[in-house]
């Protein structure tokens, strides 16, 4: 019966009015601090920061190490994605719990966290510095900082996507003559690679964002984020917005991979 | 060939205790049970999707207790297809073939064979996704026959289906039976479609065969009040018999029986009982006077039960019937059925 | 039928282990530097902080600030979930991706777009001004900056909240006499208050959270993920870390409190 | 009373059309449709859940189309029961009155009638998340009439329950009406439920009202085709009526019709045909000889399609019968039915 999914009221009261109102102040919010700023920089200073190497050098970091982040993420965070979506097992809770971590935990925390792991005075921290892993000031640390706060936005949102795989259909594969593996690869990534893809991208969109637990680790080699704040705190805030512009502009772009990904599916369903 | 040796398994909750039974080759085997009687367990424990606590499970005289699914040789179509929504009709049937290193060459006459039994050709590159009930279901089929399975499993194959489709898959299976000569086990709560198509049934009731043998056999003679019950049987009453009769619950009831007298149960399906305000003449048929205690909406028929002292008789009257009577409750009227129609446990 | 749904597959093979591995080296990704960190400083240290002046007022600051911030979400952004959970209407999603911005901006990016908003070259930061509203160095400032990152985790578990409530009941409701405004409050608030306490929850976890924006619009006065930051550049990693462990402790149990709210609606479903 | 007066209601892809009803008060009404006929969306327009395009609706002759539903005296019950959980039995029952101005201590006398009348005093304090089908219908009943309704609307309130607990809230409702004296608008797919409850019965079809009348006459003489196949006719045949007999598809039937030679339908219900090996004998029913086209299970029992010439016949036969006839597909059968079971339209 085509009935009341949608059905509009019949007479709208004092409430509704309400609700409008307070929804178009939380809109205005959000969105007219992002339009004043867009809009502050002049063209012409638009132009002169993207000439400036230095910009692009960081904006160029901040892309690459977030999406090395998100790759990583993939490689490691897709096996346990689809043992959390196929499995129980006692203390599961406890791990979906330890995978929000990140999500939670305030961000110059993440940083000082990494550089105690790889600190010289305990067992892990020397086996790292010997094996020529440094954290401190590098693109290695960079990498490390963001595929932290990245991996919960991507094992949750590949974890969806297996969840919605149904289980009869690898049972069916299974039963055709195909293993677990050659299931995973021909039966489930297919039916779930638009979750997968979505998850990449935001666990990248969230690299991309992150700046307390990098400022900490890793001040140089300067990401985009880093750099702005260095604008600001030395030319002021006219000198910080374009950059700021430049790198919104990047991270729309992703966010509209995102949005572009994740409709169709949401349309068939 | 299908054996079960002392199977047990286990789920929270629920258990399929010492599941023995014997399916021979080529047999259409049935099993049937209620939803959650664990029927679909046992199937699933052959197919190697569902561990097994204790006992053997021998395919072909082959031991695959512990073998993944992928090494069993089975076959298995599922209530809802299960097709894969990312392949086409001809790929989704040809998925197995590399797992079992076919070529499509080699396996070409095959499947040619089997499209043709289940008239699949006119569907080759369509989408799946587009396909009616009827059509998934035979693609199913197709799927798991192309791998030459030595077993197929069939989980309730027509339950989902529309009334029209499933004729459509029923006959397909029993085509498919009487000509690819392979052992289907089926798993159903309807003993209708057993009726139709299984030549051996079991009833599996809280998680234990109750009892196996021929359909028609099975049918006629429930050997417990419980598989009675679950065949359709709702009359159903603790009797003596002795010299020719039964007597049940402070009535009488004459039957061809010989033997010593004993105690066992007596069962009547609802359609075997009439209802009428006039006890039927002179056609043989037991009548009691008794009165009406409910009238209950079945959809398109009404389940009307009777007490006749303190037996209670329930009976299906059909809508039309029910309003040229003009029966309500607590009216007086007669219940009766052909004896040769009572069944004695 | 008690079925398939986890069930124990037969055999495990070299599929299931590597899924295993991968899943055990990410746990031990997120887990080792927390811990590393945790124990890191000598319960003295801990003691000595804990009696710190300066650092209980940060954490004191981000604590109020964070719960003023949710507390606003709250009342602005409740409206708003119930008019996206209960009507349609075009552009809706637009409306969504625009509530999802906060969490994909850059944290810097945040910051300088507040400040922009305040800003003197345009008619609403003079406005803003003019009423006494600054944001620069102010608590008003940190609280709307938290507020602005904050806000999206509020308003969708709010709103998935309220889609959980079934339409019929409110109908019912409506039929039997109560308005809408007298519904909301009678039927859909107590079937929707535990999605909407997480959501309060998350909202403030997030913003305690928050370092980036902060920096930017208010150095001082000091929450604590920039004391944090503070102690690190002028006195090096020991002596941040006992400020970091004790706003974990903070962040722990708005956690522990999120888990409590949301088991007992998982477990009923 | 409620009057409907060209009520349209527009929804994507759907249209209820020009709606027009009058239902007096006091009534028990059904309105009957299948699912996606519109029903349902006419009782939310009455409740006013549902914006009308066009029309006026008016209750108790007082003009409602444009008031919000908490303003038109109205009472509604869901098919889920729609009971509020977070609240016990009684306040839910009592959930209505503060918006009605009443106190408890007026509202209890009525209550408590209320109570006794659908047996809820034992539940009082219960949690109406551990009550039966049949108790929480009941609740939801005693909920919608504790604010006094003038009109009380049915959405299909038997549909979900077991057999079992349907039979206990139809009886709670036969009750009500005749105790409380309220309209009530009950919306149902099931003929049978209106018939055993309903004065009169309006049949939507599509978004279009086909037929309205007292219920066993629209039962008996449905005005169309489409009103017969809904009414669960399946043998519905073109046929010309003149002296004394009805033609269709090249077959005869006598019917005892008066008036002129004139064109319509012949129906006949499926449980009407009876389907046997020999034609019956010398009891003035009409036979036709055929072949069995189709067996299809419809859970206890088979429809069997038979073709006479083309013609083609329904009927329903048990399982029983089918297996003792041991009918198969292509047998030659004779089918039959008492002339004065065939409706003319």
């Amino acid at each position: 019966m085509p009935s009341a999914a949608s059905a509009p009221v019949v007479s709208r009261g004092l409430f509704h009015w309400l609700m409008l109102a307070s929804g178009l102040v939380i809109l205005a919010f959000i969105v007219l601090p992002l339009y004043q700023m867009v809009t502050a920089p002049s063209p012409a200073m638009m132009w002169k920061t993207l000439q400036d190497k230095e910009v692009m050098a960081s904006i160029w970091l901040s892309v690459w190490t977030s999406s090395a982040a998100a790759g990583i993420a993939f490689v490691f965070g897709t096996p346990l994605a689809y043992l959390l979506a196929r499995t129980t097992f006692p203390g599961k809770r406890l791990v979906e719990s330890i995978i929000d971590l990140p999500i939670m935990i305030p961000h110059p925390v993440v940083g000082i966290a990494m550089l105690t792991l790889a600190g010289r005075n305990h067992a892990m921290g020397r086996a790292l510095q010997e094996m020529g892993v440094r954290i401190m000031g590098t693109e290695t640390g960079i990498v490390a900082v963001l595929l932290f706060v990245g991996l919960p936005f991507y094992v949750n949102t590949a974890k969806a996507g297996f969840e919605a795989v149904p289980r009869r259909l690898e049972n069916v594969s299974r039963s055709l003559g195909a293993g677990r593996g050659a299931t995973f690869v021909r039966v489930t990534t297919p039916l779930a690679w638009r979750h997968m893809l979505a998850g990449i991208i935001m666990c990248a969109a969230r690299a991309v964002s992150e700046f307390g637990a990098i400022v900490i680790v890793a001040y140089h080699p300067m990401i985009a984020p880093v750099l702005m704040y260095e604008r600001f705190t030395a030319y002021g805030l006219a000198y910080s917005q374009p950059v700021a512009v430049w790198l919104i502009v990047v991270c729309l772009v992703l966010f509209l991979l995102l949005r572009l990904v994740s409709l169709p599916r949401e349309k068939a369903s | 060939m299908i054996e079960l040796d002392g199977v047990r398994i286990e789920v929270p909750g629920f258990a399929v205790a010492d599941a023995c039974l014997r399916i021979e080759r080529g047999e259409f085997f049935c099993l049937l049970g209620h939803t959650g009687s664990g029927k679909s367990l046992l199937l699933e424990a052959i197919a190697g999707l569902m561990p097994t606590a204790a006992g053997r499970i021998l395919l072909e005289g082959r031991d695959v207790t512990r073998l993944p699914p992928e090494r069993r040789g089975i076959g298995i179509v599922y209530q809802d297809s299960a097709l894969f929504p990312h392949l086409n009709v001809q790929r989704n049937i040809r998925y197995g073939l590399r797992h079992h290193g076919q070529s499509l060459a080699q396996a070409r006459p095959r499947l040619d064979r089997i499209m043709d039994l289940l008239d699949l050709k006119r569907l080759g590159r369509r989408s799946v996704t587009h396909l009616s009930g009827g059509e998934r279901q035979r693609v199913a089929l197709a799927r798991a026959l192309a791998v030459q399975p030595s077993v197929l499993l069939l989980d309730e194959p027509l339950t989902a289906l529309d009334p029209n489709f499933r004729e459509e898959v029923r006959r397909a299976l029993k085509d498919l039976h009487r000509e690819m000569g392979l052992t289907f086990l089926m798993v159903t709560h309807d003993f209708a479609e057993a009726l139709y198509l299984a030549g051996r049934v079991a009833v599996i009731q809280g998680g234990c065969i109750r009892q196996v043998g021929a359909t028609e056999e099975v049918f006629r003679h429930p050997a417990t009040p419980e598989v009675a019950a679950f065949l359709g049987m709702r009359n159903i009453f603790a009797a003596r018999f002795a010299n020719g009769s039964a007597r049940f619950q402070g009535l009488e009831c004459p039957l061809t029986l010989d033997g010593p007298a004993r105690d066992g149960f007596l069962a009547l399906r609802p359609e075997d009982v009439a209802v009428s305000r006039t006890p039927p003449a002179g056609n043989g048929w037991t009548a009691y006077t008794g009165r009406v205690d409910q009238l209950l909406n079945l959809g398109f028929q009404f389940e009307v039960t009777v007490l006749v002292g303190k037996a209670v008789f329930t009976s299906f009257v059909t809508q039309r019937d029910l309003l040229d009577m003009g029966l309500r409750e607590g009216d007086e009227v007669s219940v009766a059925f052909d004896p040769v129609r009572a069944h004695a446990m």
